[in-house]
């Protein structure tokens, strides 16, 4: 299969289905509503299912029952759409069920537009609903990576059974680039024995739930839950590093934010400065480590979100004072740009910590 | 060779499929591209514009600060993008609907009569594909056959009567730009 | 006159012009600051300010008026 | 001896958690039941909601998915198209679960007329919180919320929810029947099974509404709730069918 | 000469963003000169929803709150249940934001007899997301979320929201008007000000379901989309009261 | 008045009640629900109003009404309700409407149980909605407390424009504890000329919104919101401190929690071990300053809570590696024992960080 | 025995005893391991098999027997 | 004087009021108090327990993990808590229901056919009653007078008539913790 030109909305829909997942439940939302027609065209023609859901809240719950029985499952939304499945995904991670949840970030808070933005950081990283749990959440900056990401998120949905949030703003959802589709090997899922699929005279019957009325119980479970999160911390951190080896001074960025920092960096190389980039790829589990390490060789580290400063604290907690850390950043939906990020870039060398 | 153009101009007026081409065309050149829409609600009855970068190698930022070429197909487009436009940098207008004029002295501002020409291949439809002549004339970016390809392609089969009638068009667009650039030079 | 466009607010959506029944409302040559050709009347004295036109309009683009009925004498 | 009345195979051999007297228990027989008669326990999978039948997943002697509070025709729906047409999905929710937070979910399942079964018991009241009002709680009621009695002004009119599903053109196959007596328990079990039949034979969104009893939160011994199902609940919620388009749907 | 018809001081001096032709722009209209009319601009609290009409509070010359997606009603409630009796408080909501996401809302803000006027754009389509199916979407008919036409399987039935909230206790006054031509949308400016009428008397909730246009997502001119009402929604969507209990609810 | 032995739940009514809210939206969940039933009793002998919502969504809408039209409200819910939230706290931050959310917190996640957690730590210091927000958050831990806090709470709420969050968890709700409340002055809350309310002919209409649908208007309308989370933090964060002169270590605890640290911490003074107890009453803003001070004094820091460790995140933050902080936290409603709280301070001398 | 009662998961609702035409059912003075005094049938031979009782009961906690109709003779 | 007792046994044997009664006494008294019931579904049918700590001075944990005290009105309850009870710590049963026994020496455990006294009394809701006589003697952490004013103000005044016999009942649940002891004695 040669390139072709999509939508990055189109390329997730396209990515899920090449991951072998044909079941899709949604809501439309600016700015990932091509992503549901997109899935409402294609899925029928494999065989898959298309569900428009009558809310956000419908659509995880519809998730849940989907995955509960056994299959691979995703939904979409952008940030207001996003929050109210909190109460769902926290009842996916309690129950453990492999699911994917894309989050095409916008301008918030409230209505707020829908412009791209990164502002969604705290709530997709640390659990937005309620209860000690995680979520894988990957964040891929170029449209290629999104086909990778897609398939891993599946993979390490099922791996470990949990839900795992794929993030990008409406910048990544909107635009198009050459993608090109690698032909996939038929994979062989595993057998989900938990699934609640019907037992067809296999064994007694299966439950799905996330509760236990018993707080000793529940603290086992949410022992498990632990346990599984520090595996995933170990096995699952995706981070790229660009120019790092000799950096003086690291930028760190997400998703498309680190395209333009890229663009200022090598900007800033070509005026001798050395910079370096560090790009968590996994948002949770964050590369702390990398960033641990580097921060005792650098003079500074500027983190740059299309937020007022979210990760940047996971970059703090990382760094433990051992280096400055700065932040830069626009909100609403501005996209800050190349000439700006340049300019904080510069600013780096001096010292100045905003 | 790099080219971060602007198309601007109200909703309707075929802004972003022309991006669409020219991203079509890149790809199958081989080039780096993006496509980047304003998209939303605000384009009903307003403005649409589009960014599209096209590069022989990679780039990072999809977002276009200072574009290199402006592609005008109203007065408030204009008037929105040509003071951002850089430094030597080159805007095409639809001479027909944009009546603004620069003060800048620092760019080039081309003139096409793209409904003019339209209306006398008595498919209004085409004057985008005038001015697209003209802008892969100009930059030299792309060339016409890819353009007429990528139309093939996103048109779809069905639409293929409408082929010869935007190749004149795009024909059309490089005739005016050549003669405007032989009659300056 | 009797009918009169608010025209940079007229979005040349033609409501007006089908249902008039007088069939003196069309669309301009002109464009408009917002791109759109906007709704004229093209003949007055034929308008019965019968208001069908401001009615249908949804962006509230017309205002009709009438000739003050002449007072009848006092008999 | 013959056995002429057994536990069915339907049950898991659990104890329930139910009150002393709560007809949540005769629900759940009729209902699993139905499921060993029609020899659909392996193929069926049910959805347990929030309120006191929370732990029906103990109870079913089938697969079965704990929900969200009143989301259990979403997760209901989400297990029924994506497994083969074969298999039978229910939910069993309480009137807080199904007509205070799950109105959308269960409105809109009908609308999709989604070939699932819904076990509606209806207490008028929330059971498991401790006695609050619900939607179906009747004018003058006294309950946690509405200490002075239910009032119109103040919180609006009992919702009669199968009336109301039945208006639409999803819906199938609609029918409220009761528990406080034998006979209508005999009856609220055909009106289970064929709403199971109509999933079967794909004919779309079944539900079927059951009076049931809340002696703890109505502060009535187990006998005197039969009562006020009865006197009370039965002249605001009249029984029967109420929507019976079954022969339409065939071959939909 | 004396001015028959201008601009109505209820709507404010914007312009809208509607797109050419669409029939939000004549609801508003007839919403605002109804509150002019009665004297109740000062009086008055709108409630913009999420939807093409998202804008709403930039148009009506009243106090406005916008609300999220589905909302409206429970912010209405939140509005009109603080205010003082005389404040008159209304939604403006579209179909996938009424019917859709919220549902749950105003079936309860209808059951509850909320002292409200919701004012329901029907046009059987989402809008502001660029056409994708709303749950008033028409069988066969294309959206972006149903490509091939929405059919009863895969997308389940239209939902006549009028007919269904008429079968509430808490309903007081609900009408089907239609905006597709001249003497109509002269019925509907009627039928809106008996809504108005409805809540100022204290009367209970009232709901007007106004039939509009949205040539762009249709994909037809302004004209042949008020054909379209006509000959495809109004078949589907009959025009007329569906409820009107006021006198029953006077001094209630 | 003298003391009466009254509920948590019971307690936080009252409270507001006496903080001149007498409007409650609200929907039955436990470990909470005698709030609302009690709001349900109380608010008509007070001529207030006590609505139960269909939903949480519903609840917390209608809250964004009522705040809208210019009136003191509140709404309560526990951990799965209050995820159901988010979008509409989410709304009231970025229309900037002052409101106080009461979170009850129970075991999670998912349906969890109805025991006591505090493991929506997160969901409410990081703002578990979309967007760039923060909410003030008062963790009482006495039901003494609670009235003061409740009262601050609607101050802060109005004096910011601001929706504040209270939060506990099911011990505090449940528990019954002898309380005074003290007679309060009659309030002359400030007019907000900014609610939409009806103009009466006094000036333009007002509009409440979190709509912008440029990025930069937006950017500016979340400019604004920082500027507002700035001067918060500068004054309304709220720390008890207790033995910290002379301490070695300290234990930082929220909540009813700190209880049980006290008197573990008592009981190792007892023994001769210098500990402290810094007990954040603010979570956000959360005490960073006068932990990153003691930091520097003492050797290592010790976090407990009901989770499996959220705010020893911001524990962490405030430290910046400066002394060692160690964690220890039971989940799943477990409430810690005094006992095994003072076998972890004691493993503290011994420089264990779990 | 024509009716029996599984007492250890009888809760004493008395629904069964309300229920029972012949009046046989009573609760028994005992009370079972979760606090509850079973019910128990006080004269099985008067039980008519009719299963009322177990089909009001909530807690399924009743089974029902009949004795096997003899065999009519071959005529 | 601290005392952290556990009241526990089947819902509706009355263990959350007995629990109240004893809290309110204690605040009337000028002590520092605090009530920490079991809550949630799990009463139904099954066991309800309620924490009360009464103490002179003030004190931090509502939560008990080693009850100087135990009051059991049923046997699940007494396996469940006989075993934490602090060493030096008493256990009060209803004798009447509770029949298994404890194998700890390191404690005391009192019988109280409280059940029998309530019958004999014609009210069998005085059970807990008698009991919290014999509670509140053998610990001495309130005076019998509290008990009954506070089981005035819960009880409110329209069930006035009921304290003759709960005054009854406390002095018989004092008469027969004072005769256990002083024929251990
Ligand atoms: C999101 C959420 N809100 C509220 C609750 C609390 N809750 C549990 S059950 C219930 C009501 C149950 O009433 P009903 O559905 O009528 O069932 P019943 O107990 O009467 O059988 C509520 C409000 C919850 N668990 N989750
Ligand atoms: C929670 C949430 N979900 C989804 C959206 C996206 N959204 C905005 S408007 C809309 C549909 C509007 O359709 P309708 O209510 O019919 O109004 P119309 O535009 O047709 O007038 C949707 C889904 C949103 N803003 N918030
Ligand atoms: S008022 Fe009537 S006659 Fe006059 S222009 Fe309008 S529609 Fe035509
Ligand atoms: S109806 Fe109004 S907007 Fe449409 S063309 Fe006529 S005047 Fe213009
Ligand atoms: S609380 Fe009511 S509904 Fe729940 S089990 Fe008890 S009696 Fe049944
Ligand atoms: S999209 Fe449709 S509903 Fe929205 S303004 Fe345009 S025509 Fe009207
Ligand atoms: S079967 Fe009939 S007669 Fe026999 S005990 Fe039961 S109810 Fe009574
Ligand atoms: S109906 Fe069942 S549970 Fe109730 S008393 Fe009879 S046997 Fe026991
Ligand atoms: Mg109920
Ligand atoms: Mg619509």
């Amino acid at each position: 299969m040669g390139k072709v030109l999509m939508k990055g909305n189109e390329v997730i829909g396209e990515a899920a289905i090449h991951a072998g997942c044909v079941y899709f439940f949604g809501y439309p939302i600016t700015p990932q509503s091509e992503l549901v027609a997109y899935m409402a065209k294609r899925l029928p023609e494999v065989n898959g299912l298309f569900l428009q859901a009558e809310s956000e809240v419908a659509a995880i719950n519809m998730v849940y029952g989907a995955a509960s029985a056994g299959v691979r499952v995703m939904t979409s939304s952008s940030s207001p759409g996003f929050s109210l499945k909190q109460e769902g995904i926290s009842y996916l991670a309690g129950a453990e069920l492999p699911a994917v949840i894309v989050n095409i970030g916008r301008g918030g808070p409230g209505l707020g537009n829908i412009q791209p933005a990164q502002s969604d950081y705290f709530q997709v990283t640390k659990g937005g609903g309620h209860g000690d749990y995680y979520t894988p959440v990957l964040a891929p900056s170029t449209l290629q990576e999104i086909i990778e990401l897609t398939s891993e998120a599946f993979r390490i949905a099922d791996d470990y059974r949990t839900p795992v949030i794929l993030l990008g703003d409406g910048m990544l959802g909107q635009m198009m680039e050459p993608v090109e589709f690698r032909d996939i090997k038929e994979k062989e899922f595993k057998e989900k024995e938990w699934a609640t699929s019907g037992t067809e005279g296999d064994g007694p019957p299966r439950v799905i739930t996330s509760l236990d009325l018993s707080d000793i119980k529940l603290e086992e479970r949410n022992n498990r839950l632990q346990e599984k999160y520090s595996k995933i911390k170990k096995q699952e951190i995706k981070v790229e590093s660009l120019y790092t080896e000799d950096a003086e001074h690291i930028v760190i960025a997400y998703g498309t934010v680190a395209r333009m920092v890229q663009s200022a960096i090598e900007k800033a190389r070509e005026e001798g400065m050395k910079i370096g980039l560090i790009r968590p790829v996994t948002l949770w589990p964050f590369p702390s480590e990398v960033i641990s390490r580097i921060s005792e060789d650098v003079k500074g580290i500027l983190a740059v979100e299309m937020s007022a400063g979210q990760m940047v604290e996971d970059v703090r907690l990382a760094v433990e004072g051992k280096t400055p850390v700065s932040f830069y950043g626009r909100t609403g939906g501005v996209i800050p740009s190349v000439e700006e990020i340049y300019e904080a870039i510069k600013k780096l060398g001096k010292g100045v910590t905003a | 060779m790099k080219q971060e153009l602007i198309i601007a101009g109200f909703g309707g007026q075929g802004v972003m499929s022309m991006g669409q081409l020219l991203a079509y065309a890149a790809m199958k050149e081989g080039k780096e591209v993006s496509w980047l829409p304003s998209y939303g609600p605000e384009q009903r009855g307003g403005t649409a514009n589009v960014s599209v970068v096209i590069s022989d190698s990679k780039f990072g930022s999809p977002v276009i600060d200072r574009p290199t070429s402006l592609i005008a197909l109203n007065n408030p487009s204009f008037q929105k993008f040509e003071p951002s436009v850089k430094e030597g940098g080159e805007i095409f207008i639809n001479e027909d609907l944009v009546t603004v004029q620069s003060g800048r002295k620092d760019i080039t501002v081309h003139l096409i009569p793209a409904l003019t020409v339209a209306n006398e291949l008595n498919e209004q439809r085409t004057a985008g594909m005038v001015i697209l002549g003209a802008f892969i004339t100009k930059t030299g970016i792309l060339k016409a056959e890819s353009l007429l390809s990528a139309l093939t392609y996103l048109l779809g089969t069905k639409k293929d009567h409408l082929i010869p009638v935007n190749r004149q068009a795009i024909l059309r667009g490089e005739k005016i730009i050549r003669k405007a650039l032989s009659s300056i030079n | 006159m009797r009918v009169t466009f608010r025209e940079e607010r007229c979005k040349g959506c033609s409501l007006c012009v089908n249902v008039c029944p007088q069939e003196i409302i069309k669309l301009s040559g002109k464009v408009n600051k917002k791109g759109y050709q906007p709704a004229e009347a093209v003949d007055q004295e034929a308008c019965t300010s019968c208001s069908a036109c401001a009615i249908i309009c949804p962006d509230a683009v017309i205002t009709i008026k009438r000739p003050e009925r002449k007072k009848r004498k006092a008999s | 001896m013959k056995t002429v009345f057994e536990r069915t195979e339907g049950l898991k051999d659990n104890e329930t958690h139910y009150c002393p007297g709560c007809t949540h228990g005769i629900i759940h027989r009729l209902v699993a039941e139905t499921l060993e008669e029609l020899g659909a326990l392996e193929r069926t999978v049910g959805v347990a909601s929030v309120g006191c039948s929370v732990l029906a997943y103990d109870y079913f002697n089938c697969d079965m998915t704990q929900a969200a509070h009143g989301r259990a025709p979403a997760v209901a729906t989400g297990i029924k198209r994506v497994l083969p047409d074969d298999r039978l999905v229910f939910t069993y929710q309480g009137d807080g679960d199904l007509a205070s937070i799950g109105m959308g979910e269960i409105v809109h399942s009908a609308a999709r007329s989604e070939n699932i079964t819904v076990i509606f018991v209806n207490n008028a009241i929330y059971g498991m919180t401790g006695g609050q009002m619900a939607p179906t709680s009747l004018i003058g009621q006294k309950t946690a919320t509405s200490p002075g009695g239910r009032t119109p002004r103040a919180q609006g009119l009992p919702i009669r929810v199968s009336e109301m599903l039945a208006t639409l053109d999803g819906s199938t196959y609609i029918e409220r029947v009761s528990t406080h007596n034998v006979p209508h328990i005999i009856k609220a079990k055909k009106a289970i099974r064929k709403a199971f039949e109509t999933q079967e034979k794909q004919q779309g969104f079944s539900l079927i509404e059951v009076l049931s009893t809340c002696p703890t939160n109505w502060g009535l011994t187990p006998e005197e709730s039969l009562d006020w199902v009865r006197d009370e609940m039965i002249p605001y919620y009249p029984l029967g069918i109420y929507k019976d388009i079954r022969k339409e749907r065939e071959g939909v």
